[in-house]
């Protein structure tokens, strides 16, 4: 048996469901950030899967890897973004866990 | 592949190892010695051990020297207590010394040192494994080693280690950008190529028969801001925040002892010595002296190592040089140089040197 | 030989990530998403992707973890509250649910031959095929990313300023 | 006095990228590297001890060989951490010195004790102790470090002396009894 493109789109498929997981199961921002990375991380391996699998002998296809550039770029202005929030909530609420940020609630 | 090919590979490798961390651990004797000389004293100069330091002259001459000091320092850590504090986190604490430690080790694997020709011209450089991204390569490995750092700070469970830390965490991303910006355009000008050897091939020779053909000459900002960034990445004076011994006690590092504290250290030298060799090669020449070709044969390849290494050595002196001229900053001060200062600065000079270079194409 | 090694990677990337999504202290997370990105990376490398496989280590590993561990350290935010059974189990449905809904379209794509399943032998995406790509036919989206990038670092530096009172001292918004 | 308030000087843009100062700076450690040490390598070169050095305090003999100290236990009494010890005796009426009358039959100093503060060699009429240039000084068991007379005058030595005191005293009284004889 080789390794072919369902077993990378497999183990893509599985880390994003557990990133999904994550998000679903965590009320502690900074874990559902971090499950959220997974699941980016999931689509790029899926991307890069497909382009390598899809090549010809005489070019690479190049759509994929570029566009897991641009998905890296934006994954990292979402990081950046997100703690960002994340400390403004420490700093007013001294709290991150979402379940305790029910302010509109009542 | 078969088991000689591999077993050869594997010597290549230990060899390598020990020779740089040798090196890393001399380093270690040269900070202390060129201490000594900035401060007017000698420097080790006693430790001798029983048979070599009898020896009539050379053994004097050796002790003098200092360099028996290594060894007695290496045993001296291998054998001391290994204290574990009870409040530690054991796991991370253990593991720390380790991330700090090993990706100099792997740096060393894409990092070329000399050049071969054999008697019918053909070129080989002397690398592990030659990657055509090997400057990235470099960038992405050494990245990690923050995380020694930071583990270690986190894992010791008390306030210095901690604020030690924090500290390294702030002030490695922020001199990575500099640092990552100040490069790119020396891949521009040598054109096109991220392999460290063609930066090199490409810094041989002599322009108008005086001028070495060094990136310094042509970039200095480039090589400023690369070198400022390199002190602060390997965490050595002015921008020794993580481990001010003013404030911090022994920063990190507070809660080590014996053999992990040792592998720290030595740890820290390593990326010295690599940061000092990626220096040499991207804005010194790497093993080519300007006008002297390198020769043919088992001999040229020799002389370029030794070349490579003379220079990698000026370097490392001279971040033993700054470290006891220069006072430390604050840590306002390295987040101010970092942010407002080297990293405009960085951009202004890959903005300036890509429209030189554009015009430079087009005449 | 390919075959172990992607094995290996898989689960490389896959137990830790399970570990991140589970463990309690975010540390910990952390340090397992690293695991999880190196072996990402390793699996780049298997799919002859050099660049990305070193860009992957250089801006996940190298910047955004160290970002984590830094927000972590600064918010104390260890040893986070046990989820509730309840909330435990429906993810557990909804990751099951989610598992065999991938594994079941992949093997029924592959049954009808969606995919070409064969690797040739292409040439390597090196840096400079990159480059070209990006300055010719994707230079709209990467202006439009690096626009991001800048609309991303204003916002976070409006987020985190603390706003300075009538006599300049600076007091956070509470 | 009126206070004059000095306006700083903006800094020109060299100074203000801080390289010249470095490099003044670096140039200045390279001056003080290629200068020979200023230490001394201890155990294989010795200080040159001053004249008046306070090291630690011995007991000497005038240049006849007899001992000083008369056992007047002033020093004793002066030493602040009480670090000297007495037993005065009397010289035999037969021995070539019996003039002097009194000596010591056992001079301890602790050298534990004492704080090299120099009150004895200060308060001695006979000047029979001095603080000489020994700086250095260890043992393995406090005994060893209580020195005993005959550690003392053998660590001490002999000292010129102007006065002769006693052999002065002494030919007077030979003169003085021949006169009467």
């Amino acid at each position: 048996m080789s390794i072919g493109l369902s077993h990378y789109l497999i183990v893509a498929g599985l880390l994003f469901s557990i990133g999904a997981f994550g998000v679903l199961l965590r009320r502690n921002a900074l874990i559902v950030l971090m499950c959220l990375e997974l699941m980016l991380a999931a689509s790029i391996l899926g991307l890069v899967a497909f382009s390598r699998f899809n090549a010809t002998t005489e070019h690479a296809l190049m759509a994929g890897p570029v566009f897991v550039l641009f998905i890296i770029a934006i994954a990292a202005c979402e990081v950046a973004v997100g703690l960002a929030i994340i400390v403004t909530l420490w700093r007013r609420r001294q709290t991150v866990e979402l379940n305790e940020l029910n302010a509109l609630k009542n | 592949m078969n088991w000689t090919e591999l077993s050869i590979l594997l010597l290549k490798a230990v060899a390598m190892i020990g020779v740089v961390m040798t090196l890393a651990g001399y380093s270690v004797v040269l900070e202390r010695k060129v201490a000594a000389w900035v401060q007017g004293r000698p420097g080790p100069n006693r430790t001798a051990p029983p048979l070599l330091g009898n020896i009539p002259v050379v053994g004097r001459l050796l002790t003098r020297m200092g360099l028996f000091q290594l060894p007695a320092d290496g045993l001296k850590f291998l054998f001391k207590e290994e204290p574990v504090p009870g409040h530690v986190k054991k796991f991370y604490y253990v593991l720390a010394p380790v991330m700090s430690f090993v990706p100099a080790i792997v740096i060393m694997t894409v990092m070329p040192f000399g050049q071969f020709i054999d008697s019918t011209g053909q070129v080989a450089t002397l690398i592990l494994t030659d990657l055509d991204i090997g400057i990235l390569f470099i960038l992405a490995v050494s990245s990690l080693g923050v995380y020694g750092i930071i583990l270690a700070g986190w894992s010791a469970n008390s306030k210095y280690p901690f604020l030690g830390g924090v500290r390294a965490s702030a002030q490695m991303i922020s001199y990575e950008l500099a640092m990552g910006l100040s490069i790119l355009p020396v891949f521009l000008w040598v054109g096109g190529t991220l392999s460290l050897t063609s930066v090199v091939e490409a810094q041989a020779g002599l322009q108008w028969w005086i001028l070495p053909q060094w990136t310094i000459i042509y970039q200095p900002v480039s090589a400023l801001i690369f070198l400022v960034a390199l002190f602060a990445e390997t965490n050595r004076l002015p921008f020794d925040m993580p481990e001010s011994e003013t404030d911090l006690v022994a920063g990190f590092n507070t809660e080590y002892g014996a053999f992990k504290f040792g592998l720290f250290f030595t740890g820290e030298y390593a990326h010295i010595l690599l940061g000092s060799a990626v220096f040499v090669l991207l804005f010194l020449g790497g093993w080519t002296l300007p006008g002297l070709p390198v020769l043919a044969g088992v001999f040229g390849a020799v002389i370029s190592v030794l070349i490579f290494l003379a220079k990698v050595l000026f370097m490392v002196f001279l971040f033993m040089w700054v470290r006891w001229t220069l006072p430390r900053f604050r840590y306002d001060q390295v987040m101010t140089l970092g942010w407002k200062r080297l990293l405009p600065l960085a951009v202004a000079n890959l903005i300036f040197y890509t429209v030189i270079i554009a015009v430079i194409e087009q005449f | 030989m390919l075959n172990w090694l992607f094995i290996i990677f898989a689960t490389m990337v896959i137990v830790p990530a399970l570990l991140v999504a589970t463990n309690r202290n975010p540390v910990n997370a952390a340090m397992n998403m690293i695991v999880s990105f190196v072996g990402l990376a390793a699996m780049f490398v298997l799919l002859e992707t050099y660049l990305l496989a070193i860009l992957q280590v250089l801006v996940y590993a190298g910047a955004i973890v160290v970002l984590f561990l830094f927000i972590i350290m600064l918010i104390d935010a260890e040893h986070a509250p046990r989820p509730k059974v309840l909330t435990y189990a429906a993810s557990l449905v909804a990751l099951a649910i989610l598992s065999f809904g991938v594994i079941g379209l992949v093997n029924r794509s592959m049954e009808q031959g969606g995919f070409a399943d064969i690797s040739v032998d292409a040439p390597a995406a090196s840096a400079y095929a990159f480059g070209v790509e990006l300055f010719t036919r994707h230079i709209l989206p990467f202006q439009i990313a690096g626009f991001m990038l800048l609309i991303a670092m204003i916002g976070v530096i409006v987020i985190c300023r603390r706003e300075l009172d009538a006599t300049g001292t600076e007091e956070t918004r509470s | 006095m009126a206070i004059k308030v000095l306006e700083r000087k903006p800094l020109s843009l060299a100074e203000r990228t801080y390289l010249p100062q470095i490099i003044g700076g670096l140039k200045i450690t390279m001056k003080n590297m290629l200068k020979p040490p200023v230490t001394l390598e201890y155990p294989d070169e010795r200080p040159d001890i001053p004249t008046g050095y306070r090291g630690v305090p011995t007991l000497v003999k005038d240049p006849n060989g007899r001992e000083k100290c008369v056992s007047c236990q002033l020093c004793e009494f002066v030493c602040p951490p009480k670090a000297i010890r007495i037993t005065p005796g009397s010289i035999a009426e037969d021995a070539d010195t019996a003039h002097v009358e009194k000596a010591p039959e056992e001079f301890e100093i602790n050298m534990l004790r004492c704080i090299y503060c120099g009150f004895c060699q200060e308060v001695c009429p006979e000047e029979a102790i001095f603080l000489q240039d020994i700086f250095s000084l260890n043992g393995l068991s406090r005994e060893e470090l209580v020195f005993k007379k005959d550690k003392l005058y053998e660590i001490g030595g002999t000292l010129p002396d102007q006065h002769f005191k006693w052999d002065k005293k002494k030919a007077a009284e030979l003169a003085a009894s021949g006169g009467h004889h």
